[in-house]
């Protein structure tokens, strides 16, 4: 090989039957591992469905190449530029809001495609033209909370919630749904590192609100759940919170069944075709695996309409509608928010064995998030 | 008569060969600068060490993040190898810079220069200040109230006040304002040149510095303070020199990376950096010129590097007992460091003196 | 002379990060009285203390052979020699800086023996008054006391002790002189020590170090008897022997 | 009232499971002088080993005598890994202070990422009898059986402790083998043998600690060590290196001034309290409350 | 020159240091005895500032220095020697009198300039390198000297910073008997017509008697006597406290 060249070369995607490059970077390792197993396999899922199981759009095939990003920014950032410099125009992933946060920026500055993955923050709906998500964001989260109380007018409502910005950003959403249709928001926070819930339980239970939110993500949730439960709070009112993934359903113990849950997506919160090709792919379904299926789908729909045109594949996605596991999905044209069915659950059984049942759905527009301006 | 015996025998090089070595020894660390200057010209592909050629932006950004952190490490080594001062906290100067910088333009949209020189003027002031206060310790207590002070500024950023930070997702790098051979995938050579550079700017001022007279006040401070304070100086004032040095640099250094890798994460606040700061240095050889500069660049191309190794075909053919642990990439760089430490104590530049034995068998032949 | 040796030193040679300290090294200790270790600072003669009781330094490598009756030494653990009854004064004191005076003491007693602390107070009152103090706030020389103390409580075979009088006031270089001279009546004992006026009241054999070789051996008395042979092993006349 | 009371007993709970880390962490810290960074493995590996037991080791369960089984047999693989972890890693670097601290953050990184490998990232419920999930009614606050039993199994460990470093040499040994390794040896004893039996008991303090911990926090996790850890090492500094009482005390004032200051002022202000005392007390007694030495 | 004036060091209720009261000339050369424990490294502690005394003064020029840390009184010209020797380890032996040296002349806090070029500060450092025999020594670690090695190289490091007070804690212990009488002779060299003046612990007393003018005995932290060697040899309280018989 020669040894020389220039420092600004990349490479550039290739001809009409070349394989199109798709980069995955998502957490292998670190604390987000299990959310990007599900991720992944749902993707090669969605992938299979999606090619009719020949992995080709047209006759071109598409290359997966997968990177951990172990749930580090400055990984994921690094990881793709060097896909971009390999050529590759589309790149999903992203497990944890912090990556897809920093990836974004980066797709727009060259121009590729981001699929944001199971990362549920807010702010990368409409981050940018060339950012798109496949899961759902915090905002749906809250929607489906709402609709747990009813007419929310003078109503009580407690969030509890994290320092931080998932915290933040629960709260404001909470504020803004819940407190927009009359009722009284107001908030307990924990530093994420508590290990001690009592107080906050107390402060919970002095305020008695109507309805409890609580946005919990961490190790400590069962402890945290544990005591909410001893200090007589699941008891006194309506406890709502997103439901995890499976493996994280047996620690809520006796808790889980006084809970009343919003959940993104389990086993059986739907029955479309979609579901089903997933389903026989992966056994049990699993919190995340609809993110990965998603993607997979709008990756191919990228490609089948784009070639190699990123700008042609944006506009390929934006007010695209397609049948996914949940069911109906719509991306937004305005700022690329993926709407999407949206379920309240119940979770029942005790020790390692729990089920959970769909009582109710939201359809995407009854839980769509308000339209943001896109950034850039 | 007792010398004779004392002082070994140097080793009898070829006469010639050492006195040109001699001669061309100081310029090697001007040749090794070049060649890294250069290296975004070659396109040679080094498989399984590299992702892509040499001048691919992959290959370039991890380079530059690695160089970042070989300068990071020096710099580190100013307080921890030159002066034997045990800061728990030396992440909270480099955090401060990537924040510092990403803040700064981001949120309150400084021009980048501006940024730059209110941040790493910010930076040698905050260590000024706390290294006021925790230099009235020493020893653990030392580590100690600089972890807690490192613990503070994680506190900080991790609450997020007025949506500054951006909590633990981190703050992206806002780019619109930067200049245009600094952004994009096509640029990141210049980030690698510029890592270059701060890189080569540590390792020149820790050298000249460590060379200086007060180089050698600090060489003193690390073996015996009392002395040092019986000498007439005052063991206070260089510590505190050194200190807000060393954290000046590490702010410089975060300024750099907030530019490498265009935003700032939690992640740079953690005491584990400081850590891996102490592992760079001693897994290179603390207290010499090189030593913490490959520590540093080693450490951060296995960290990033072995996420990749533990996804490769090669370990996931293994059996299970062997695969699933070597694909954890904190395993394998845990069990690196264990062993480095059992087969290179001292370092890995005492590779060369343990190797020289070796060398002179193989010349003599 | 031609009873066993209590200890006998063959060849011995130590390195240290590659300097060649001591070079074979050979000479024997009685098993009765005091031999002495004479020579200039840096000789070796700490390190060949250290090497027979199997202190030398990790980056430092000992050949050649130490025997004590017939076991050899080198290859076996410190604490089980010092268990067989080689005791060791070390030159820097050592002394557990942390530790009060009765705890050092107490670390010292050896399973098996009864501490004969009334023969060590005796000698040292000042470690019996000063039992709850720690031990690194001792003055130097109470410290030397200290270290010897703690040996002498227990029953050694053969002792090794390096410059038990430096720093230690004129009338306890006395003091110390008399008890090592008391101990020699029983146990035999190696001894380096700078002070020729105590090492003429003690010594019967003399051996002398220079430059990681021995120079000379023989008895003591003459050695320091003859000004040629002290001028030119010492450097010093026997006339300024006498302190 | 009531509410001032729960917040004190949960507090002490809470202290007591700070003083579990951080008694073992204190014991290899203050006398064998190896800051451990691997702690937080030995309380990973007591926890996972408890939580194994329960499901698989004849004779052990989650309720009644079998958790005490299982309980027994988390500590005793702890103590194991700690021995195993003295006799071949840390035992050629005495003196060698910095390496070790490379060898157990090593350590720490491996072992940590060792239990994700073998049992995931995910929090696994963790076995424990039904009782530890209720509370009891002390002056109209319900306390949380767990963090009682917490508090009992600190005061026996705090005198367990206390009678080894009072009652035996060992305690002596090690104190004086920290200052001077090769001297102990020169006075004839085996000074490797201590330090084996200090890292024994650091582990099973730990290993204790982690049991309890899953029963306190109902789960077990491979991360749960670490993030008490850097609490643990505050109590350890703030009660002076190696004084077990000193980090009784210590873990005391931590664990209420979270509690209290949690309830009354804003969250986090908690943590920031916390760490506000460390640096106060390190700059007014640098040896940390209780002197540095290793007094009982 | 250097004068205290009621020094009284206190630990709980026992005077270490108990109202010591003396003076010392310009170019005087004052020897301390006594027996082990009475108090003379902390003495010397007292006067260099590494302890604080309880009560009293300590004068340097006339001027009260007390309050002042021990760098601020190496500064005024105060040296002093430690009784376990203390140099920095990890440097050679050349490279530790170049920073007494260096320490010295000022300019320590120079960051940017090559220590090395300092010819003077080398020569300097040489100099006093070779007065006290260890010229063939200089690249070596000072850690790993021999012990009488390491006292003359302590001495050195005195010499280096040219002080005007010298304080000696027993330089000659553990010095081998042949180079005894070279470091006299240095040490005497420092004295006389130089205007310096000495203030030495030692237990050797034909070191002492040679060089002293006068000879100060402490006993239990307090000052027995101050005067010339004759009358101080001859005084019974000294022989029996603190020479008993000479061998
Ligand atoms: N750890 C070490 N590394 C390198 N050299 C060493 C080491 N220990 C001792 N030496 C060297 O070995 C030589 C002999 O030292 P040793 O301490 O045995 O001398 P000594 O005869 O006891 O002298 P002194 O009378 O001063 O106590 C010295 O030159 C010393 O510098
Ligand atoms: N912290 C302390 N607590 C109790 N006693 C102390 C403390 N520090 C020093 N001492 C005592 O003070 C006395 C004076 O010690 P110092 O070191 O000054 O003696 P010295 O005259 O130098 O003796 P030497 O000739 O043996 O060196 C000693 O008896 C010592 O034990
Ligand atoms: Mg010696
Ligand atoms: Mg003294």
């Amino acid at each position: 090989a020669t040894a020389c060249g220039s420092p600004q070369d990349t490479a550039s995607g290739g001809g009409d039957a070349a394989p199109v490059k798709v980069g995955l970077v998502y957490s292998q390792s670190g604390p987000l591992a299990s959310y990007g197993k599900q991720y992944i396999e749902g993707f090669k899922a969605g992938l299979d469905f999606a090619t009719k199981g020949t992995g080709k759009v047209g006759d071109r095939k598409i290359e997966l190449t997968e990177v951990d990003d172990a749930g580090d920014p400055a990984k994921a950032v690094s990881a793709a530029k060097d896909l971009i410099g390999k050529g590759t125009k589309i790149i999903g992933g992203s497990t944890a809001s912090g990556v897809a946060l920093q990836v974004a920026p980066i797709a727009a500055q060259n121009k590729v495609l981001f699929i944001s993955g199971p990362a549920a923050t807010d702010a990368v709906t409409g981050a940018n033209k060339y950012t798109f998500r496949s899961g759902r964001q915090s905002y749906q989260d809250v929607v489906t909370a709402k609709s747990f109380i009813g007419d929310a007018t003078g109503k009580k409502v407690v969030v509890f919630a994290q320092d931080g910005a998932f915290g933040d950003a629960n709260e404001a959403a909470v504020k803004a749904v819940i407190g927009g249709a009359g009722a009284n928001v107001s908030s307990v926070r924990a530093p994420a590192s508590a290990t001690e819930f009592t107080p906050f339980a107390s402060q919970i239970k002095a305020a008695k609100p109507d309805l409890l939110f609580v946005a919990w993500a961490g190790t400590t949730a069962p402890a945290m759940w544990q005591t909410l439960d001893q200090q007589g709070v699941l008891a006194s009112t309506t406890v709502v919170t997103g439901l995890d993934i499976r493996a994280s359903w047996p620690t809520f113990g006796a808790a889980g069944s006084k809970i009343s849950f919003l959940s993104h997506y389990f086993d059986g919160a739907s029955d479309t075709e979609a579901a089903k090709a997933l389903k026989a792919k992966v056994g049990t379904v699993d919190l995340f695996h609809p993110d990965g299926f998603a993607a997979a789908q709008m990756v191919v729909r990228a490609v089948q309409e784009g070639g190699d045109d990123v700008d042609k594949m944006v506009k390929a996605l934006e007010g695209w509608q397609f049948d996914s596991v949940k069911g109906q999905m719509a991306i937004r044209p305005e700022d690329h928010a993926l709407l999407q069915p949206m379920y309240q659950a119940k979770l029942a059984g005790s020790g390692t064995e729990f089920t959970a049942t769909v009582q109710k759905s939201l359809t995407g527009d009854e839980s769509a998030p308000p339209v943001t301006q896109m950034k850039g | 008569m007792t010398n004779s015996v004392l002082e070994a025998p140097p080793a009898r090089v070829s006469g010639e060969a050492v006195s040109r070595w001699r001669r061309v020894r100081p310029y090697t660390p001007l040749v090794a600068l070049v060649v890294a200057a250069i290296v975004p010209y070659s396109t040679l592909n080094l498989p399984g060490i590299f992702e892509g050629p040499l001048n691919s932006p992959g290959t370039l950004q991890l380079l530059a993040i690695c160089l970042v952190f070989g300068g990071l490490a020096a710099g580190y080594d100013l307080l921890f190898g030159r002066t034997g001062m045990l800061s728990f906290g030396h992440a909270l100067y480099f955090a401060a810079g990537v924040y510092g910088t990403d803040v700064l333009i981001t949120r309150a949209g400084l021009p980048l220069w501006q940024a730059a020189l209110l941040t790493v003027a910010g930076g040698a002031i905050l260590a000024a200040l706390l290294g006021a206060v925790a230099l009235r310790t020493v020893g653990i207590a030392f580590a100690m109230v600089t972890l807690a002070f490192a613990q503070v500024g994680a506190i900080l950023v991790a609450r997020d006040f007025g949506g500054l930070t951006g909590g633990e997702e981190g703050l992206p790098l806002d780019v619109a304002g930067l200049p245009s051979a600094l952004v994009g995938v096509a640029n990141t050579v210049n980030l690698y040149w510029l890592a270059l550079a701060y890189l080569a700017l540590v390792v020149f001022v820790v050298h000249r510095v460590s060379g200086s007279p007060t180089g050698r006040v600090l060489a003193g401070l690390r073996d015996d303070e009392r002395r040092i304070g019986v000498l007439g100086l005052d063991p206070y004032r260089f510590k505190l020199v050194a200190f807000t040095l060393a954290g000046g640099l590490a702010t410089a250094g975060g300024v750099v990376y907030c530019l490498v890798v265009s935003g700032a994460s939690p992640h740079v606040t953690s005491s584990e950096l400081t850590l891996s700061l102490l592992v760079m240095v001693v897994l290179g050889g603390p207290g010499t010129r090189w030593g913490p500069v490959l520590g540093g660049i080693l450490y951060m191309y296995l960290d990033h590097r072995l996420t990749a190794f533990g996804a490769s075909d090669a370990v996931n053919s293994l059996p299970a007992f062997l695969s699933r642990p070597l694909s954890q990439p904190l395993f394998v760089l845990g069990t690196v460091f264990i062993l480095a430490v059992y087969f290179f104590p001292g370092g890995l530049t005492s590779l060369r003196s343990r190797l020289h034995p070796l060398v002179v068998a193989l010349r003599r032949k | 002379m031609t009873v066993e040796p209590i200890l006998s030193v063959e060849n011995l040679s130590v390195r240290i990060a590659g300097l060649h300290i001591l070079q074979g090294v050979s000479f024997e200790v009685a098993p009765t009285g005091v031999t002495v270790l004479l020579g200039r600072n840096g000789v070796g003669k700490t390190t060949t203390l250290r090497a027979i009781v199997g202190l030398t330094p990790r980056n430092g490598e000992v050949r050649g052979s130490v025997r004590m009756g017939s076991r050899g030494l080198l290859t076996r653990p410190t604490h089980r020699l010092v268990r067989d009854g080689l005791g060791y004064v070390p030159e820097d004191r050592c002394v557990f800086a942390g530790l009060t005076v009765a705890e050092n003491l107490r670390l010292a007693e050896r399973r098996g023996t009864a501490p004969a602390y009334d023969k060590v107070f005796a000698l040292f009152p000042e470690l019996d008054r000063r039992g709850r103090q720690r031990a690194g706030s001792l003055s130097g020389g109470q410290q030397q006391m200290l270290a010897i103390g703690r040996v002498l409580l227990n029953d050694n075979r053969l002792l090794l002790v390096d410059e038990p009088t430096k720093g230690l006031a004129p009338k306890v270089v006395t003091e110390v002189a008399e008890v090592l001279e008391r101990v020699a009546e029983s146990v035999p004992v190696l001894l380096v020590e700078q002070n020729l006026a105590v090492v003429r009241r003690l010594a019967r054999d003399a051996v002398v170090l220079s430059a990681g070789q021995v120079a000379w051996t023989g008895n003591a008395q003459d050695l320091l008897l003859e000004t040629a042979l002290t001028r030119s092993l010492l450097g010093v006349g026997s006339g300024e022997v006498k302190a | 009232m009531s509410t001032v009371i729960l917040l004190a007993l949960t507090g002490l709970g809470l202290a007591a499971l700070y003083f579990l880390v951080a008694s073992g962490l204190s014991l290899v810290f203050g006398l064998a002088d190896v800051l451990n960074f691997a702690h937080g493995l030995f309380l990973g590996v007591g926890a996972y080993a408890t939580w194994w037991a329960a499901d698989n080791l004849p004779g052990a369960g989650s309720t009644g005598f079998g958790f005490v089984v299982a309980v027994a047999f988390g500590v005793l693989a702890g103590a194991l890994v700690a021995v195993l972890v003295e006799l071949v890693l840390i035992r050629p670097l005495y003196s060698r202070t910095i390496e070790q601290v490379l060898v157990t953050v090593g350590l720490s990184l491996a072992g940590v990422a060792l239990l994700q490998a073998t049992w995931g990232a995910d929090p696994r419920p963790f076995p424990r009898p039904a009782w530890s999930r209720e509370v009891t009614s002390i002056l109209g606050a319900n306390v949380p059986n767990a963090g009682l039993l917490l508090i009992i199994a600190a005061v026996l460990v705090l005198g367990g402790l206390l009678a080894f470093l009072r009652f035996t040499r060992y305690g002596l040994i090690i104190r004086a083998g920290v200052e001077n390794r090769e001297m102990v040896t020169a006075l004839g004893i085996d000074v490797r043998k201590a330090f084996t039996l200090v890292f024994a008991i650091g582990g099973a303090a730990a290993a204790l600690a982690g049991a309890l911990g899953g029963v306190y926090f109902g789960t077990v996790s491979p991360g749960q060590g670490g993030s008490l850890l850097i609490f643990a090492f505050i109590v350890v500094v703030i009660g002076g290196m190696g004084s077990v009482v000193g980090s009784a005390y210590a873990a005391v004032a931590v664990g209420l001034l979270q509690q209290f200051v949690n309830y009354y002022g804003t969250s986090g202000l908690g943590d920031l309290c916390v760490v506000g005392l460390l640096a106060v007390v390190l700059l007014l007694r640098p040896q940390g409350l209780a002197g540095k030495v290793a007094h009982a | 020159m250097l004068a205290t004036h009621g020094l009284t060091w206190r630990i709980g209720e026992v005077a270490i240091v108990d109202n010591v009261h003396f003076d010392l000339a310009p170019g005087e050369f004052l020897g301390v005895i006594g027996p082990n424990g009475a108090g003379k490294t902390s003495l010397f502690n007292l006067i260099t500032g590494l302890r604080r005394p309880t009560e009293g003064r300590v004068l340097l020029d006339g001027e009260d220095v007390t309050a002042l840390p021990p760098h601020r009184r190496a500064r005024l010209g105060l040296g002093r020697t430690f009784q376990a020797s203390s140099v920095f380890g990890s440097l050679t032996v050349r490279e530790n009198v170049r920073l007494a040296v260096q320490a010295h002349r000022g300019g320590s806090m120079k960051l940017w300039r090559r220590a090395a070029a300092d010819r003077e500060v080398a020569a300097a450092a040489d100099a006093a390198l070779d007065r006290v025999g260890l010229a063939h020594r200089g690249t070596a670690l000072a850690g790993t000297l021999a012990h009488g090695e390491k006292r003359k190289l302590e001495i050195a490091l005195l010499l280096a910073g040219e002080p005007r007070v010298m304080l000696l804690d027993e330089p000659m212990a553990g010095v081998s008997a042949e180079d005894v009488p070279e470091l006299v002779a240095v040490i005497k060299s420092l004295t006389g017509d130089s205007g310096r003046s000495v203030l030495m612990v030692e237990h050797h007393m034909d070191v002492i008697l040679e060089l002293a003018d006068r000879i100060a005995v402490m006993h239990h932290g307090a000052l027995l006597a101050c005067d010339t060697p004759d009358t101080v040899m001859a005084n019974s309280t000294v022989q029996e406290a603190y020479l008993g018989e000479a061998l």
